[in-house]
């Protein structure tokens, strides 16, 4: 009993680190372009004051349960992937739900959100949400072969499907996964690209085409609901590539900075990049990406 | 100081209200020629982000509706079906001497001449064009009054519906509004 | 220029017998023809004399001669040269031939014409409304449309600017002075 | 039966729409099959407007017909004006005119270089370009004492001279501006994704473009170099060397490649107004507007802007102190309508904003 309540602390905790961090990334984020842009740009802390105003919303419309239900999902998906992730190497107080095949649970639980995203625009009635989200789930298909190929590998290679082990590989080795297996970690890096949604890839949102596309219905607490969502999903997504290329961290100012040095990614591409269309997009990840997580497979089935 | 119930509810509005002025999402929809200087307001010379200002793409996410100048008749039935979209608390900045008093489409057949008898505004910025420190200005103003809580625009919406309806129709003759929740 | 203007002018006058012609010292020639002849006059400009572009389409109202003067202003790449065909539509009917076979843009010209004016073009295809929407008055462009009065009527005027009719007046009315020559006071 | 095409409507209230009109798309999948533009959000009747002022007092609308350029047109009025009166303009205030026009070319030039990225998601050059579009309009606040609105150029000349010192801070601008451009063309005509989504999209057909009435770069962007500065030329432009760029293909990318080399033209010419200007009178005063009518005609004038030929119509009937009729020829008339609408047919729902914006229209410019 002890323990149940001791793990409950602990998931909260860790969603408290997540939000925390993610939406401060937020903010850096926009630090950053706007810096770049030879502008001051907000305070670090603005998504806070975002994302507390939207909730501070009086009016709260939906145009049904689906899309009610819709910002639910993706609140759902983002505090199961962080749930499923390891915050920490050895981590007693952020036990998390690590068990073997959870790898390939985090695989079908990063499509869920969409999904589930999917019907509830599809209630919005909106044809700007309902082409956005299409979008989004083909773009999905596009960077998700290079991740799956990456992931493919990493499980042929260490014979493991289990986050943990593959984090153990690295401690008992002494070697990043990002160099000993580079072509799955080029893979993996480029279809994270896809998966931020960020310049050049965020054709799901689209201001300029589609008026933000899935969100245009969702505002007040749904879109904070989303941004919230958005934030810790973006902190289990950059821990879960610290954890499978640079081997975990163990306490917390190595966590920050292994997850902002992958954060930069997307950010700083996304600074210079316009925006693909859709089929440029799935085009870009069938291209290099999968090329380079087939090599990464065949890497894998050589040096098993 | 006594925590009652009252109190906390102060606390409560201090909190609330400076997440709203800090955080001021404007309608991006150009309504008139005013929509010229908002570039330039967000661009490094006056970079209004740094205000929390930024710009939603719906009226679902968007907090202040900016009025760019003149409304024909027309645009004014768009804007006020998006205004009834936006979610409370939401605010109206008149911009430029057109929404104040027609400015100098005052005697046009398809123009409006005073904002404020269709839509509850609650700050106006004068000038044609108002220049973007004008426009910081005006938005240092709105928030404010959104600090103090006087920015209730949408209530006074609400209570004097009827009011802001005969004006809207006197002039959209044929009204042919959809319903909708808001 | 002088040459290339006494051709066309004479071409023209040997194809349209009703056509006026009028030169200006400037690289621009007027034509007055019957409403009858404008498609085949315009047709005749652009295929055989080069006038390719279509500057734009005007209507000026001659309220007291009861009559539309309609302007087509054509422009030769090849030529530089400015031509324009006028003709007289009478007011209280006021029909003429569509042309935006010939040019494409015509299209749009012809749809202002016939919201601003009332102008009926014969065959034109396009939606009814241009720039107004649920317009129940007259057509707005017209000079008997007295757009002062219809604002007045129409929109709320907020007090405070009954005297900023016009400024110059009420300053020479109230003053009894000449206006200041602003130009010579702010010479440097 | 379920048809297959949905409705789109992209605008009024739109981020990705130039100003405030409205396209009504008929959608199959993310193709276009059919697009209706529809216009009149902005119709402030300038032209029945006129007619209740006078010659000068005119000029307080003749800026707002299209918002980021307002010179051309005030420049074609006032040629349209002294056309029909016959009046003489001092050389020294044609030079200036010159100026101001290509500075407010300039201006036009860089909005678009901000709208174009923008309307593909980058923002950075927008936010660069239009940043430093501050220090063209800080020349114009020196010079006319307004940031947008400028009223500067007057029938028989422009309304100031030069205030002290200003040359210098024209060429300092300029110096600045060519240093800056470089950085703009590196992210945006460098980057591989912008090649990607502008060559072969928005495609002009180069026999259709001079019959449907198209004009400005997206005319020269088809391989055509017509240009009224110098088909026709104006003020000054005979006496001063400068190159019209053109294009190729006629897609959004040889539209975009005419203005990159344009506004380095536009440029070059301030350079050599500021070198040739004469000294003398600048204006040649008009009697008292009040009681100054023009002899009865009409006169059009034509005068060439960033976004293509912009026309002025007046015409007089010689007794009144009003014009009897002022009418705009815009080049958005074309663009925004019957061209825009013809382009967007087969294309993709991604490229609308973007198409809008290579062709420059202008909504304040159709509806008036």
């Amino acid at each position: 009993m002890g323990s149940i309540l001791y793990y409950t602390l602990g998931a909260i905790i860790s969603f408290i680190l997540a939000f925390t961090v993610g939406i401060t990334y937020m903010g850096l984020d926009r630090k950053i372009t706007a810096r770049v842009q030879n502008r001051i740009g907000p305070p670090w802390y603005q998504n806070f004051l975002d994302v507390s105003k939207l909730y501070f919303k009086k009016t709260n419309i939906h145009q049904g349960i689906m899309q009610h239900m819709g910002a639910a999902f993706m609140m759902v998906t983002a505090v199961m992937a962080l749930l499923i992730v390891p915050i920490f190497n050895h981590g007693h107080f952020f036990p998390n739900l690590n068990f073997q095949g959870d790898l390939i649970f985090l695989l079908y639980i990063m499509v869920f959100g969409q999904l589930g995203m999917a019907l509830g625009v599809g209630q919005t009635g909106n044809p700007n949400a309902a082409i956005g989200i299409t979008r989004g789930l083909s773009q999905m298909t596009g960077y998700e072969i290079p991740w799956v190929l990456a992931l493919v590998a990493l499980m042929i290679q260490y014979k493991t499907t289990s986050i943990v082990d593959l984090m153990n590989v690295q401690a008992e080795t002494g070697r990043w996964l990002m160099f000993s297996s580079p072509f799955a970690f080029l893979a993996a890096i480029l279809a994270m690209l896809g998966m931020f949604s960020h310049a050049p890839f965020d054709i799901m949102v689209a201001p300029n085409e589609l008026a933000s596309g899935p969100i245009s219905e969702y505002g007040g607490k749904y879109l904070s609901i989303l941004m919230s969502a958005g934030a810790v999903f973006m902190f289990a997504k950059l821990t879960l590539y610290v954890d499978l290329f640079m081997g975990g961290s163990s306490n917390l100012l190595a966590l920050l900075i292994k997850t902002f040095s992958f954060f930069l990614i997307p950010v700083l591409y996304g600074i210079v990049s316009p925006r693909y269309r859709t089929e440029q997009a799935i085009r870009y990840f069938w291209g290099w990406p999968s090329l380079f997580g087939l090599l990464a497979v065949i890497q894998a089935v050589i040096l098993k | 100081m006594v925590f009652n119930d009252k109190n906390s509810q102060k606390i409560v509005d201090i909190i609330e209200n400076y997440a709203r002025k800090s955080s001021l999402w404007i309608l991006a929809y150009g309504t008139g020629c005013g929509a010229i200087e908002l570039p330039p307001t967000v661009t490094s010379r006056y970079d209004s982000e740094r205000l929390g200002i930024h710009f939603g793409a719906t009226p679902r996410q968007a907090d202040v509706l900016l009025i760019t100048g003149y409304l024909t008749t027309k645009t004014l039935k768009r804007v006020i079906r998006v205004y009834e979209q936006m979610q409370d608390p939401k605010y109206v900045i008149g911009f430029g001497s057109c929404t104040i008093n027609g400015g100098m489409y005052w005697d046009s057949y398809n123009t409006i001449n005073a904002l404020d008898r269709y839509l509850p505004v609650d700050v106006y910025i004068n000038g044609c064009m108002p220049r973007p420190e004008a426009v910081l200005a005006g938005f240092a103003k709105l928030q404010k009054l959104i600090q103090a809580g006087k920015a209730d625009g949408a209530n006074k919406y609400k209570e004097n519906l009827d009011w802001y309806r005969t004006n809207q129709k006197k002039v959209i003759p044929n009204w042919r509004m959809p319903e909708y929740n808001w | 220029m002088k040459e290339i203007k006494t051709k066309i002018i004479e071409r023209i006058k040997s194809h349209f017998q009703d056509a006026v012609e009028r030169d200006y010292d400037y690289n621009r020639l007027d034509f007055s023809v019957k409403k009858e002849t404008i498609p085949s006059i315009l047709f005749y400009l652009k295929d055989e004399m080069n006038f390719k572009h279509l500057s734009h389409i005007t209507c000026v109202d001659w309220l007291e001669e009861k009559e539309f003067e309609v302007v087509f202003i054509l422009w030769s790449y090849t030529d530089r040269l400015q031509v324009y065909v006028r003709t007289r539509i009478d007011r209280d009917h006021p029909v003429l031939d569509n042309i935006d076979m010939i040019w494409r843009q015509a299209n749009t010209y012809e749809r202002e014409l016939k919201e601003m004016y009332g102008i009926n073009f014969t065959g034109l295809e396009a939606p009814e409304e241009f720039l107004l929407e649920d317009w129940e008055g007259p057509p707005p462009m017209r000079r008997d449309f007295d757009t002062r009065e219809y604002a007045a009527r129409t929109y709320y005027t907020r007090p405070g600017r009954e005297d900023a009719q016009d400024v110059r007046e009420t300053i020479i009315k109230r003053t009894g002075e000449e206006l200041p020559d602003f130009a010579k006071k702010y010479k440097r | 039966m379920r048809e297959k095409a949905t409705t789109l409507y992209f605008g009024p209230q739109h981020p990705g729409i130039t100003g405030n009109m409205m396209v009504r798309l008929k959608v199959e999948g993310d193709t276009i099959v059919k697009a209706t533009a529809e216009v009149g959000y902005l119709h402030r009747a300038f032209e029945k407007l006129m007619e209740e002022r006078n010659w000068l007092q005119s000029f307080t609308l003749l800026c707002r017909f299209c918002v980021p350029e307002p010179d051309p047109v005030e420049e074609s009025y006032a040629r349209a004006v002294e056309m029909l009166e016959g009046r003489e303009v001092p050389e020294r205030a044609k030079y200036i005119r010159v100026m101001v026009l290509e500075l407010a070319r300039i201006g036009a030039f860089l909005f678009w270089y901000g709208a174009q990225a923008s309307s593909l998601g980058l923002h950075t050059v927008g936010q660069w370009s239009i940043g430093d579009r501050n220090y063209v309009l800080d020349l114009f606040e020196a010079l006319t004492g307004a940031r947008i609105y400028h009223m500067y150029i007057w029938p028989g000349g422009v309304r100031r001279d030069f205030p002290e010192g200003f040359e210098e801070q024209v060429i300092k601008t300029m110096d600045y501006l060519e240093k800056r451009l470089n950085d703009y063309d590196d992210l945006l005509f460098e980057s591989a994704i912008f090649q990607k989504r502008a060559k072969g999209i928005g495609i002009i057909n180069k026999e259709k473009a001079i019959e449907w009435g198209v004009v400005g770069p997206p005319l020269r962007g088809c391989g055509i170099r017509h240009d009224m500065r110098i088909d026709d030329p104006y003020e000054v432009y005979d006496k001063l060397d400068f190159i019209v760029p053109t294009g190729e293909n006629g897609d959004i990318w040889s539209r975009a490649q005419v203005r990159r080399q344009e506004i380095r033209q536009s440029i070059r010419i301030v350079r050599q107004v500021i070198d040739k200007i004469p000294k003398g009178e600048y204006y040649n005063k008009i009697p008292n507007p009040q009681k100054w009518t023009l002899p009865k005609g009409d006169a059009y004038a034509h005068t060439e802007a960033a976004r293509g030929e912009v026309g002025f119509f007046v015409a007089s009937d010689g007794v009144s102190t009003h014009p009897r009729r002022a009418h705009e020829r815009g080049a958005a008339y074309v663009h925004a309508i019957t061209l825009l609408e013809d382009l967007l047919v087969g294309a993709n729902i991604a490229d609308v904003s973007e198409i809008m914006f290579s062709l420059g229209t202008c909504p304040p410019e159709v509806e008036r």
